[in-house]
């Protein structure tokens, strides 16, 4: 079942990873080679190898403190990696900043919600579409022909953004106030507006209830088929993990201790050990 | 036009704007009349300087979210670069209005050149730490004029410092002087000047903060590492904010200076940055029209309170904690509360 | 020599920087608020001190004693009406208001001690010694290098208050305490530490170490006046900062090098542009080390 | 919350306005004594000074309206040593109607007010604004205290007469404009003089507590006379951490050094043989200066300074003017001014600070400086 991918001669494939068929003949969008970030002595990540196919949805999951937000850190260079390559699109990330790497095509949310929590909810997504609608500080503030001409197209590109949650009418409600679960919603919204080509989500299902999740289901799966696009998610909500991953990643101790579906990861006794055994015992 | 008065940021830049030029209307028609105190009169362009720095401090504290302490050596650039311009063109420029914008504009474009090179390594910085490096850049700016020595004669401007090695001809007239500043300038400085001054800053501010660089400045301020996420460059809108506040206090610093016949560094300290500091948060941070009356009212109390003669700047500071008490005091706020039945409780913006 | 005599010279300056700046330091790491009116209960202390002295004729060790206990009290006053009802408002509020009892401390001590500069005694003199004899110090070298008491005293007073402020606050129940609070004011709370007055406590430390510094600051350079206070305020601040606020030791080296610093940016640079040095080498060690000298770099959670 | 305060502080706004509407025009009509304003410090630093101007004037005014005769009304605001302040200070007094002024204590904010005195044609004599701005370019506005180059060169000239030294030394606050006044024609004058000025050295507000590298500069280099144009408060300091070091040169101050003896718990062994030129001697056997002195400390506890001298004698040279020009109160701002300048350059003086000062049409005043040194704690007048 698992298939071994290889991108050229020049570098070794370090490891398996699952890429649903539909993706195989193209570059994979995401590629990480022997990943890893020390802190002072801790070794926090150690020799992570993934690879993602350009639609793909995975997931990264794993214990507390395993090493998945991590992860998303090194991927958007907010810790820069100590050891290891991530190719983005076949392209090498190395000495890129975060903001950069947002417009080479990864987006993120956050597992603690970081809103623009004093702007609005449209503001927020607006913040978004910075590098999608641009023009200049002076033309702002001089309010030339292209201002009016490029707001009123973030203007109509953040409500149609926002009508993929239904939020369209939370538009001038500020951010900060927003409901818990509409909070996570806009932050996918707000990683959307970026136009990327890799969605980053840090506990998408966090606080909500079933229902709710199920419907944020139902939108991850249609988020990637409308903007074709991948998806890596952590999630300790495992209904979720299983329900719409294609592959899984499980991480312990910063170190990638099993990949494969979701069927795969369940039947695995040393994931089952080091994390849904333990969930048994609690 | 419907649809634009329901925008909030909009609606409260039209009041801001109704409100200065309604108070500049007012304020006119008085003085035509003959019938301001000259008190009053003598304070208009002081004031006008005052809420430029305060609406421009407002601009790095309350939208872009970062504490500075040194804005007053902004202000200082201002004053001395526009001055020596003022005078240096007097035979070339005769036209007084001409010649003071003139003057502001090289103030400007001095205090935001400075503005920059302060910003690239203070804006690395965060926090009280920030706040800091930008209080000890006020001191040597500060510093640095008192010992500037600028003159001119035939041959152009001439500069030195630590001691005065102009070495002028004849004809020459030490303009910056070192500690003693620059005396016998002409004051052209005008309160109509510092109204127009006033709204152009408006202008440039409430533009800026409902265009995309200004989104982007208040999304670094709210979130910084959010910002980022989103692919916004933190040290490009910072620097963009910075830069356009030094500008705003540097033609604040010349308007200022040439009401006065003289000038020197020691006008420009700590104490003045933080007097401005003081306009922002009691307008409220982020709040343009709260700096613009906080500006004006506080100066005008000290003159007020002269009355209570050797009391007064007691008094003035305890004006100074009791509303800070009484507006930040969340017991004091409940108890506002329930003497002021029916009014709905705002959330904080900044 | 005298590049000795400078480095003690700014030893001793440095030194009450260093006192002062650990009233800021302590306050900042637990409070989380920059107490701009500390250089002015400074100047109170020294006030005290200087009446007790010189218009009661109390022995100077009593004066001391009153200045440390008054300030201690002002402190603690100050901070439960102006600064504890503003405990989770901004700490730009709560700067403002600071800003506030500096001058209201500062216009205060002008109406009830008026502008004249009060000459501070001097506590430090050898009985029956002349003062024109110059001999209000230890002699070394054949007269080359002097010390006078004066600062002996003074850095003697900061190393003993430097120790004992790392075991207090190391070793004993009310200082693990500050020490908890410091670090999370919230799990404090749940651990039953009472955070109000181990912050009230905080406070009445600082400004009793106001008092002495005070003491100190006007023993070394006696002139006193209502705005005394306020300069080596900023001067200490930065001292808290350069070190790392929030850190004692960090005080303690911020301090004395600023004191170095300063003396010798005089003597060797420009006597003019002393300050401007001072604060440049600031800014310098800032982007180096964002957090000060001796500071914690804290990490952002993500 | 943030609506409340906004609507407070345009509540306050608006009454600040109608304060501003009230009435302007001066009352004149009934006036039976002459409206004399000043400005100067009361608070912040320099608030030392101002206290001095205001109290010794008081003192002056009700002498004088104690005396029958004419009468002053007295007013003096605050301007914390600043010009922007002065300047409202003056219009505050411009809008109580004052007739007369006293212009400003210190140098730069009266350098301000004169602009605005000159532009408004009252006449002004300062106290103690000695720079030589305050007074170059306006025909009303004159000086009861020596222009600050005056005293530089003047203080040079003595050294070199007396043979005091030849190696000198200077201590001088940069950030002031009468130290800097002073310190400069003193180094030009030195020169001529013959005199070598071995170290030159400087402090700073924020920066004047420690005098140490000052002191070893000048010791160091071997000065013999040390030259303190500067406050009596700095030169406290420097007299005391000097004696510490163990350096004892010959110090020669200024009239600002006047106080120093008076300086509360200041130990005055220190300032023995201590030189200074002052027009002002408190220990003076002078029959009025002894009545001046011994009515301050009655009145304020303390022994007068310079700044209080000068101050006393303003009003009382204002008294011999008016009566001289035939003045009287209910004239215009602008007649007594036109008054005041035909009268001061022609009268001459005798007051606390000055026997015949005289005024030259350009406002500076001429009188002698008395050279005094410090001996058993009162001053001695070298002859």
């Amino acid at each position: 079942m698992a298939k071994e991918f290889v991108k050229g001669k020049m570098v070794p494939v370090p490891s398996t990873s699952i890429i649903p068929e539909r993706d195989l003949d193209k570059t994979p969008i995401l590629e990480c080679r022997h990943l890893g970030i020390d802190f002072g002595g801790l070794r926090a990540v150690d020799d992570f190898n993934l690879i993602l196919g350009r639609t793909e949805i995975a997931g990264l999951i794993g214990p507390n403190g395993a090493g998945k937000t991590t992860v998303f850190n090194l991927l958007t260079k907010v810790y820069h990696p100590t050891r290891g390559t991530i190719l983005l699109d076949g392209m090498d990330t190395a000495g890129k900043t975060t903001p950069q790497i947002n417009r080479m095509g990864i987006a993120r949310t956050f597992q603690n919600i970081r809103l623009f929590n004093n702007l609005s909810v449209e503001d927020n997504v607006k913040i978004g579409l910075h590098n999608q609608e641009p023009y200049s500080a002076a033309t702002g503030i001089f309010r030339l022909p292209k201002y009016w001409r490029q707001e009123k197209a973030s203007h109509e590109r953040a409500l149609e953004l926002l009508s993929i949650f239904d939020m369209q009418d939370m538009a001038d409600t500020p951010a900060g106030s927003l409901p818990y679960g509409a909070q996570r919603r806009l932050e996918i919204v707000r990683a959307l507006a970026t136009n990327p080509s890799l969605l980053l989500l840090d506990e998408p299902a966090a606080g909500m209830n079933p229902s709710e999740t199920g419907e944020l289901m139902e939108n991850i799966v249609k988020i990637r088929d409308t903007f074709q696009i991948a998806v890596l998610l952590i999630e300790h909500d495992m209904r979720l993990v299983m329900g719409i991953c294609e592959g899984i990643c499980v991480l312990n101790f910063g170190r990638i201790i099993a990949k494969g579906t979701s069927d795969e990861i369940q039947a695995n006794p040393t994931v089952i050990e080091a994390y849904l055994g333990r969930k048994k015992e609690a | 036009m419907k649809k634009l008065w329901k925008n909030k940021t909009t609606r409260k830049s039209f009041v801001t704007y109704a409100f200065v030029v309604l108070a500049y209307v007012i304020l006119q028609s008085i003085a035509a009349g003959g019938g301001m105190k000259s008190s009053l009169k003598g304070m208009l362009v002081p004031i006008c300087a005052y809420v430029v720095m305060a609406i421009s401090l407002n601009l790095v504290v309350g939208i872009s979210g970062e504490l500075s302490l040194g804005h007053a050596g902004f202000m200082s650039v201002g004053a001395f670069t526009g001055v020596t311009a003022a005078i240096a063109l007097q035979n070339a420029i005769p036209n007084a209005p001409l010649r003071l914008v003139v003057a502001m504009v090289v103030g400007a474009v001095f205090a935001g050149i400075v503005g920059f090179l302060i910003g690239i390594p203070v804006l690395r910085l965060k926090g009280d730490y920030l706040a800091i490096v930008t209080l000890a850049f006020g001191e040597i700016i500060k510093s640095i004029f008192n010992n500037l020595y600028v003159g001119m004669d035939g041959k152009g401007l001439h500069i030195s410092l630590l001691e005065d090695k102009t070495h002028l001809m004849e004809d020459g007239r030490l303009i910056i002087a070192g500690p003693m500043g620059i005396g016998g300038i002409q004051k052209i400085a005008t309160f109509t000047a510092g109204f127009i001054l006033i709204l152009v800053c408006l202008f440039v501010i409430f533009n800026l903060v409902n265009s995309r660089s200004g989104r982007a400045i208040m999304a670094i301020r709210d979130n910084r590492i959010a910002a980022e996420s989103v692919g916004i460059s933190v040290t490009k809108y910072k620097m963009m904010a910075f830069v356009i506040s030094a500008a705003m206090a540097g033609a604040a610093g010349t308007l200022f200076a040439l009401n006065y016949s003289t000038v020197v560094a020691n006008k420009f300290d700590f104490n003045t940055s933080i007097l401005v500091l003081v306009f922002v948060v009691f307008g409220g941070l982020g709040n343009m029209l709260g700096s613009i009356i906080a500006a004006a009212v506080l100066t005008v109390l000290p003159e007020a309170l002269r009355g209570f003669a050797t009391y007064r700047m007691l008094i003035y500071a305890i004006v100074l904690v009791l509303v800070m008490l009484a507006t930040n005091s969340p017991r004091l706020k409940a108890l506002l509360a329930r003497l002021v039945p029916g009014r709905k409780e705002e959330g904080t913006d900044g | 020599m005298s590049f000795l005599n400078f480095v003690i010279s700014g030893i001793s300056l440095g030194s009450i920087y260093a006192i002062i700046a650990l009233g800021y330091t302590m306050v900042y790491g637990i409070a989380k608020m920059l107490n701009f009116a500390h250089g002015d209960v400074i100047m109170v202390g020294a006030y005290v001190c200087f009446f007790a002295v010189s218009k009661y004729n109390l022995p100077p060790l009593v004066g001391v004693l009153l200045a440390v206990v008054i300030c201690t009290l002002l402190g603690m006053t100050i901070e439960k009406l102006a600064y504890k009802p503003l405990r989770s408002a901004t700490s730009l509020a709560v700067l403002i208001t600071a800003i506030g009892v500096s001058y209201f401390l500062q216009n205060a001590a002008l109406l009830l001690w008026t502008s004249n500069p009060k000459i501070f005694p001097s506590f430090f003199k050898r009985a029956g010694a002349d003062a024109t004899q110059a001999v209000n110090g230890v002699s070394l070298f054949g007269g080359q290098l002097r010390i006078s008491y004066v600062t002996v005293v003074t850095i003697a007073v900061c190393l003993v208050i430097m120790v004992a402020l790392t075991l207090f606050t190391s070793r004993t129940k009310m200082g693990k305490a500050m020490r908890a609070c410091s670090e999370d004011k919230d799990a404090a709370r749940l651990m039953g530490i009472n955070v109000d007055s181990t912050i009230s406590l905080t406070f009445a430390i600082g400004s009793g170490l106001a008092a002495i510094a005070g003491v100190l600051l006007c023993s070394a350079y006696p002139t006193l006046v209502p705005t005394t206070g306020s300069m080596p305020g900023i001067k200490a601040f930065t001292a808290a900062v350069f070190g790392g606020i929030g850190s004692i030791p960090g005080a303690l080296l911020g301090g004395i090098l600023l004191g170095v610093i300063e003396i010798f940016a005089k003597a060797y640079i420009s006597t003019q542009m002393s300050d401007a040095v001072v604060f440049a080498v600031l800014i310098i060690v800032l982007l180096v080390k964002p957090a000060g000298l001796l500071g914690r770099k804290i990490h952002e959670k993500v | 919350m943030k609506k409340i305060l906004c609507i407070l502080l345009a509540v306050v706004m608006v009454i600040g306005l109608l304060a501003g509407c009230g009435s302007s025009a001066p009352a004149t009509s009934s006036a039976t004594a002459y409206k004399l304003g000043g400005t100067g410090p009361l608070t912040g630093v320099a608030a030392i000074y101002g206290n001095a101007v205001k109290n010794a004037a008081e003192i002056a005014v009700e002498e004088i309206n104690a005396m029958g005769g004419l009468q002053f009304d007295l007013r003096f605001e605050d301007d914390t040593h600043d010009a922007e302040k002065a300047v409202n200070a003056y219009n505050t007094l411009k809008d109580w109607g004052m007739q007369i002024s006293l212009g400003s204590v210190t140098s730069k904010p009266c350098e301000a007010t004169s602009a605005e005195t000159y532009a408004d044609r009252i006449f002004a004599l300062t106290p103690s604004a000695s720079s030589v701005a305050v007074v170059s370019g306006k025909d009303n506005q004159f000086q009861m205290c020596f222009t600050d180059p005056s005293q530089g060169s003047l203080s040079a000239e003595f050294i070199a007469d007396r043979g005091l030294a030849s190696k000198v030394a200077v201590i001088w606050k940069n950030d002031d404009v009468y130290s800097k006044g002073i310190y400069e024609t003193f180094v030009a004058a030195a020169s001529e003089m013959g005199l070598e000025v071995v170290s030159d050295t400087t402090f700073a507000d924020g920066n004047d507590k420690d005098f140490s590298v000052q002191i070893a500069d000048a010791q160091s280099n071997g000065a013999e006379l040390v030259f303190l144009p500067m406050y009596y408060d700095a030169a406290s300091l420097i007299l005391t951490q000097a004696s510490t070091a163990g350096y004892s040169p010959i110090w020669f101050g200024v009239d600002g050094m006047d106080g120093i003896l008076t300086l509360e718990g200041f130990d005055t062994s220190l300032a023995e043989g201590v030189m200074l030129l002052t027009p002002f001697n408190a220990d003076s056997e002078d029959e009025k200066t002894a009545a001046f002195v011994k009515k301050y400390q009655e009145k304020f506890g303390e022994i007068p300074n310079q700044f209080a001298a000068d101050a006393y004698d303003c009003v009382y040279a204002y008294k011999k003017a008016l009566e001289a020009a035939g003045a009287n109160p209910s004239m215009s701002a602008q007649e007594l001014n036109d008054l005041m300048i035909k009268t001061f350059p022609t009268m001459s003086f005798d007051g606390v600070t000055g026997i015949g000062m005289t005024w030259s049409s350009d406002g500076t005043v001429s009188k002698r400086p008395m050279a005094n040194v410090i001996q058993n704690g009162t001053y001695v007048l070298l002859s």
